[in-house]
């Protein structure tokens, strides 16, 4: 299973997916309404880490966060 | 590292505990960055969200920018409400040269308003708004959009 | 008005004071730029001449044009000497905007180093040399020379 | 009568010349080398205001400032 979480204005609970590789989490997160009109203005990261590729293979406790448009200071 | 604190920024006890960092070593020039909460459209404050540990890679990637110019990176950032006059952001460079210098605070202030992970809200009578008109998509946004 | 001090600044001193005076007012930026005197080529202090009504014109000519921007710029320099590890010079911005603060306070330090009327001098064992190699020509300079 | 004030490291005291304009101030000074060296890098300003030509009358009470390269901060 891998953690899907979803930062600042989201305002969605963590979820927990059973997927293989961000692929997957990209069309399970895309069936929901309320989750799909943010990815297209967010970032995505992987453990932490930024990624710009969804070829990416996902292991048991991976997480992975949603980061929607920024603006600090 | 970055010093978060819940509430705003005490600005004057950041600037004087980083002058005393630099004092007697071989810097010649401290530019501090110091962001004021506005008052405009009728807010009392803004709050912000910060995810931490994105937040510290994005900052130790800068550190390791502006070391290998020979210079260092100062921040501090707020967490929570922050009332209009009153500091949410500090951030400062240290270098032996002003050119240096003032190239860094420049393209480091930049990123940070782009990339940097903390989302900001509005508060207007006592309601926290998501300022998403101000907000800016980080780099790599749209990864998993099915527009494409 | 440009604050003139006979030796090294009190940075904190003068930057606390910065703050008060923008202190419940609308700037959302203030960036300070601090020069410190750096321990190079067996120097123990600068020492400084300044030509004040020159320099006054000087500033007040960037003052109106930080207050065409919407901004303010402030700045103490030092005159006489001053030791390693010390500053000599600390000028500041304030502006309701970061970007038009930071271009400010770069362009306004490029100036200031370029035209304003200050010669330095490095003190080495009690001797005040003339930093020659490091001085800029103002602009305008030439026009008495037969040169041409 | 002109007073001709020499800034900095020039480090002359300065001197009164019975002149009628910039050029003439230009021809005085140039004929003392200890002085022409620094005109070549210097700025000039009449009664505190930075001159472009040399094309300026003077009259009597005026101040010239000799301004060599600067190096504040």
């Amino acid at each position: 299973m891998v953690k899907i979480e979803f930062l600042g204005p989201i305002g969605k609970e963590p979820i927990l997916l059973d997927v293989k590789n961000l692929n997957d989490v990209s069309k399970e997160l895309n069936k929901d309404e309320n989750i799909s009109i943010w990815l297209e203005k967010s970032a995505v990261a992987l453990n932490d880490m930024i990624v710009n590729s969804l070829d990416i293979e996902l292991k048991d406790g991976d997480k992975i966060s949603i980061l929607p448009p920024v603006c600090g200071g | 590292m970055i010093e978060i604190y819940n509430g705003p920024l005490d600005v004057k006890e950041v600037i004087s505990r980083w002058l005393d960092e630099i004092n007697g070593k071989n810097w010649g020039a401290f530019i501090p960055f110091v962001g004021i909460v506005r008052k405009e459209d009728g807010i009392e404050a803004l709050s912000f969200d910060i995810y931490e540990p994105i937040l510290e890679k994005w900052f130790d990637d800068w550190q390791k920018k502006a070391k290998e110019k020979g210079a260092i990176l100062k921040m501090a950032h707020s967490r929570g409400v922050v009332p209009v006059f009153t500091s949410s952001y500090i951030s400062a460079v240290m270098s032996p040269k002003r050119r240096i210098a003032l190239d860094l605070i420049d393209e480091f202030v930049e990123d940070f308003k782009a990339n940097a992970p903390i989302w900001k809200y509005d508060v207007i009578d006592g309601e926290r708004i998501y300022a998403e008109a101000r907000s800016t998509a980080m780099n790599g946004a749209g990864l998993m959009s099915k527009k494409d």
